[in-house]
């Protein structure tokens, strides 16, 4: 008998187990930092955190609410700056980045500037911060987002961080460092994307989820593959872990 | 030289090395006593129209006593820029002190939300803005401090941050690779909250720098604000500590518990039921009067905003929540 | 792009940023231990042939130890590159182990005068060289460090050093002004001597810097020498210290008194009288060999060599130097 | 009666005076050391001196052996790196530099890299080290040697660092920043350069030397204006600090 979970907690779990051992991730607050948690106490014990104001390889007493604030080097191995932060993503040292937006096209491309027109908006959000930066120099960046028509759209207001830009070799063409989105973890599944033409593709299906779902919640048509996998629901011993030590306050597990 | 592309965005500083360099060469060098008031500081290095900057990140080592004074001054017309700037661009925005902006990250609070009053400041189409991301910004200041007119990152290609931007796409003479060249930016002013200070300026922060080892450099007037002066031979006892010397700084005002209602760390964590209560006012503009009222403009220091906060039992206990000690 | 001009010195290793992201994207960062001997690490990561670059200044923190390994290995056809290499240089060309050189300072020992061997070798014509400025090399580092293929400098402009280097000057398309356009430089490895290091690599270094915070990051390959290995908690009580992260480093090696007969801040200075040995019989190439074998050749450790230069008596006697302590 | 000194004490002294109080100096070893420090207890008490290594401001305890070695930021008030103290000159925070080499031309240019054919050289020297840095990027750059026709040439082998390079307009041609030579102090005398052609002229002798004696030495011709200056040599008060205070070991002022 499988046991219950909530969407929150499956899309942390399915976020961590794509995290690989020995690699680096750099994370915000909320859900990405509790994947990176939960990947370091189940299948990534050697996963390095970094924080792009500094910290590096803490030791997490509690869910930072600032990629700045203490915890994010509490008991840390260094704690740098924001150019030695970057500059190692440039280097390509930084393997995975999680991010997230208001709005994101089928390349991947993502808006967290402003909706309606630049100079005088409908909405300004936050802008790139860091975003950009790992989009643009970190090997592979991660989404965690809900799904909605809203949010993946066939052409984003504003394009803050990249994707694929417009396809294959464009992300080349504008002088990008090889990177780019590798997958998007929503609470329908995760996607992927086509090796050939960097389009969106649903990659596996959460249970109980359809392909007609997924595209009826999406604003451009997704690639379907012949096979389409299903997401592995959190273990019980994924769940303990996630409720017991990285997020016992339920901040981040508890909202969903 | 070359230029591949460029962006359309605003330059709102001069990135000539040698005017910097010609300001620089004025700035006395001199070992002497800068300790004055957050009120001085402001009212002799900040005034109408200057381009200013702050230190930290957020809400977090971010030099609160001296955006509250300007917003006191009533500060207007500024040049303004940060690094993920939360609180202390919520401030500036309730005096609506600045309309022009390089912005890497506004209007938010990180996982606190998005601040309504700065959404409705940046959504009037009174300021004119660039948008950078963190790292160019910090490339900027890096560029500056190397007295340099242009720095260098593959940041921001192919993107509308990049459009917005006033960065150029300019080619490696080496090995034809493409960059976002950005300019050089030299603040007339910017503020940093240290850990200590010496009266002459050198000053140490404990824990992450963010881009303040840049922004001090590139500064052209620089003010710190330190939790606590300390003797100059705590300084020369571990020379490595520092990361600003005198010779940057032209005003030290102690201030403790400067950063707060944000984070110190080490010293205070960030006072979330105070940010969630700047949150909740601003909701309704006529509140937000009022509160700015109580909080700011009717009050003569930095003190005496804290201690309408709670004071010291306040302050005590976010000296717990930052060392993890259970109440 | 446009090149205004260009040095005709021969550029030894690849600026190509994509070269080194390849490469580091398959170098594991896992925090495992690292530690081995210094012979081991020399066998493991300095190959004939390789580009090396050492750390330090001179005769001050340098990796000594793995200076003699690599000429009592008796590698040979290196590249190397170092800022203001006194000792280091003098070591490496007793056994002529490079044929190219990025010099900066090179031959001279500062005060202490120029070393014959190290003229003759580089007066011999068999080795290949361009020449740079100290800073030159440092932003060609920093350059790497950043991941892009070039860095700018003002330094250098209109003389020979830039003519024998491999830099080029381009414009900056925001003013005009003219740079000297540096090629980012990745080495193949590095060594660096620091104070304290855990297995795992993370380092302190007390004192300057000099230019390896960027050393250490441009360098492929990273062996540590460190005159003690820490507990990991020492490095996580105090994350401000650490300047070199465990996942830039390759090797960590103990090495006590690793800069003999250089200079280690706080712990030992420089060994005068030894220094002015191997000045004087360098002045001899047949006395120079019989001191080679004494001490390099002949002997199976860096420890070794150590004690036949007097051992625990004369590391008391420069500690005490070092500590402005009179006898 | 004028107390007894030697050359390198009148040198010192002379070149102590052209430090400005409340300007920084990047030194070297010996004697541009001396001077900066006895430049301190005499008249620029707040003369700041600076390490090209990354001392910034120590209380030297002593001669450094090294630009480098602990003295240099012993109780320093920082001690950071190469790129801090080139950088710091870059942005024009530097007054004063010293730099020494094997040939200096009319225009101030010096070489400290090689004699002879540069691939195969006759004798080969360190090279610009951070010579040509400071050349280049401090405002000005002050320079301690003996006069003498092999040293005084016409032509340098190579310039290692630049003076005003081939004369007036020449740095800003070449893309340096404003700066340049601005004092030599030699055993001579002081030479300086003409406001408008950059070449070297007499601007002071020491006691006992005469315009046909610098002349002599000289491998080109000095600009000889109407008016020359007479140096002053080391007061009692100058020579007790540089004895008793400043180098009682005589590291540097027992070698004159």
């Amino acid at each position: 008998m499988a046991p219950h979970y909530n969407m929150m907690e499956l899309m942390i779990s399915v976020a961590a187990r794509h995290l690989e051992d020995g690699k680096t991730v750099a994370v915000g607050t909320g859900a990405p930092c509790a994947a990176a948690m939960l990947a370091q106490k189940t299948n990534s014990p050697n996963l390095v955190v970094v924080f792009e104001a500094g910290g590096v390889a803490p030791l997490l007493p509690e869910m930072p609410i600032s990629v700045g604030d203490s915890r994010t080097f509490y008991r840390a191995v260094m704690a740098a700056g924001m150019v030695d932060a970057m500059t190692t993503c440039a280097r390509g040292q930084v393997d995975y980045a999680f991010l997230g937006g208001a709005q994101i096209d089928k390349y991947g491309n993502i808006n967290s500037t402003c909706i309606g027109d630049y100079r005088k908006p409908k909405v300004r959000f936050p802008g790139s911060g860091g975003a950009n930066d790992f989009a643009s120099l970190c090997w592979r960046t991660m989404i965690m987002t809900v799904h909605s028509k809203t949010r993946f759209v066939e052409t984003c207001d504003f394009i803050t961080s990249p994707g694929f830009l417009t396809g294959d070799g464009a992300r080349e063409a504008a002088g990008l460092p090889e990177g780019g989105p590798y997958k998007i973890i929503t609470d329908l599944g995760v996607m992927g994307f086509d090796e050939e033409t960097k389009a969106m593709r649903i990659d596996a299906l959460h249970p109980g989820v359809d392909v007609e779902k997924v595209q009826s919640e999406t604003g451009f048509e997704l690639i379907v593959p012949d096979e389409i996998g299903r997401t592995e629901p959190p273990t019980a011993e994924d769940l303990r872990i996630l409720r017991d030590e990285v997020d016992p306050l339920k901040l981040v597990i508890g909202r969903a | 030289m070359n230029v591949l592309d460029e962006g359309v965005g605003p330059l709102f500083t001069d990135p000539d090395p040698e005017a910097a360099r010609e300001f620089f060469r004025g700035k006395s060098r001199a070992m002497v006593d800068k300790r004055m008031s957050v009120k001085e500081a402001v009212e002799r290095f900040i005034p109408d129209g200057c381009y200013f900057a702050t230190g930290g990140f957020g809400a977090n080592r971010i030099p609160n006593a001296i955006c509250h004074e300007v917003v006191r001054q009533r500060r207007t017309g500024l040049g303004f820029s940060g690094h993920t700037t939360t609180h202390d661009f919520q401030v500036l925005c309730a005096g609506k002190c600045f309309d022009k902006l390089d912005a890497a990250y506004i209007v938010g609070l990180e996982a606190r939300g998005l601040s309504p009053n700065a959404r409705r400041y940046m959504q009037s189409g009174d300021v004119q803005v660039a948008d950078w991301s963190n790292y160019a910004l910090a490339a900027r200041l890096r560029a500056a401090s190397e007295g340099v007119s242009y720095g260098l990152t593959r940041s921001m290609l192919g993107t509308d941050t990049f459009k917005r931007s006033a960065a150029k796409v300019v080619e490696c003479p080496f090995t034809g690779k493409k960059y976002a060249a950005v300019p050089a930016l030299w603040p007339d002013v910017a503020a940093i909250h240290v850990h200590h200070a010496d009266m002459f300026g050198d000053s140490v922060i404990r824990g992450i720098s963010i881009a303040d080892y840049e922004l001090a450099r590139a500064a052209k007037h620089l003010i710190i604000t330190t939790e606590r002066i300390v003797d100059q031979s705590v300084i020369r006892d571990d020379p490595t500590a520092t990361s600003i010397p005198f010779y940057l700084v032209d005003a030290v005002v102690e201030v403790p518990y400067g950063s707060y209602p944000g984070n110190m760390p080490y010293l205070y964590f960030s006072d979330e039921e105070h940010l969630a209560e700047w949150m909740r006012v601003e909701k309704d503009p006529d509140e937000f009067e009022r509160f700015l009222d109580h909080y700011i403009y009717g009050v003569a220091t930095f003190e005496e905003y804290i201690e309408r906060c709670g004071g010291a039992e306040r302050l005590e206990k976010l000296r717990k929540i930052e060392n993890l000690i259970a109440d």
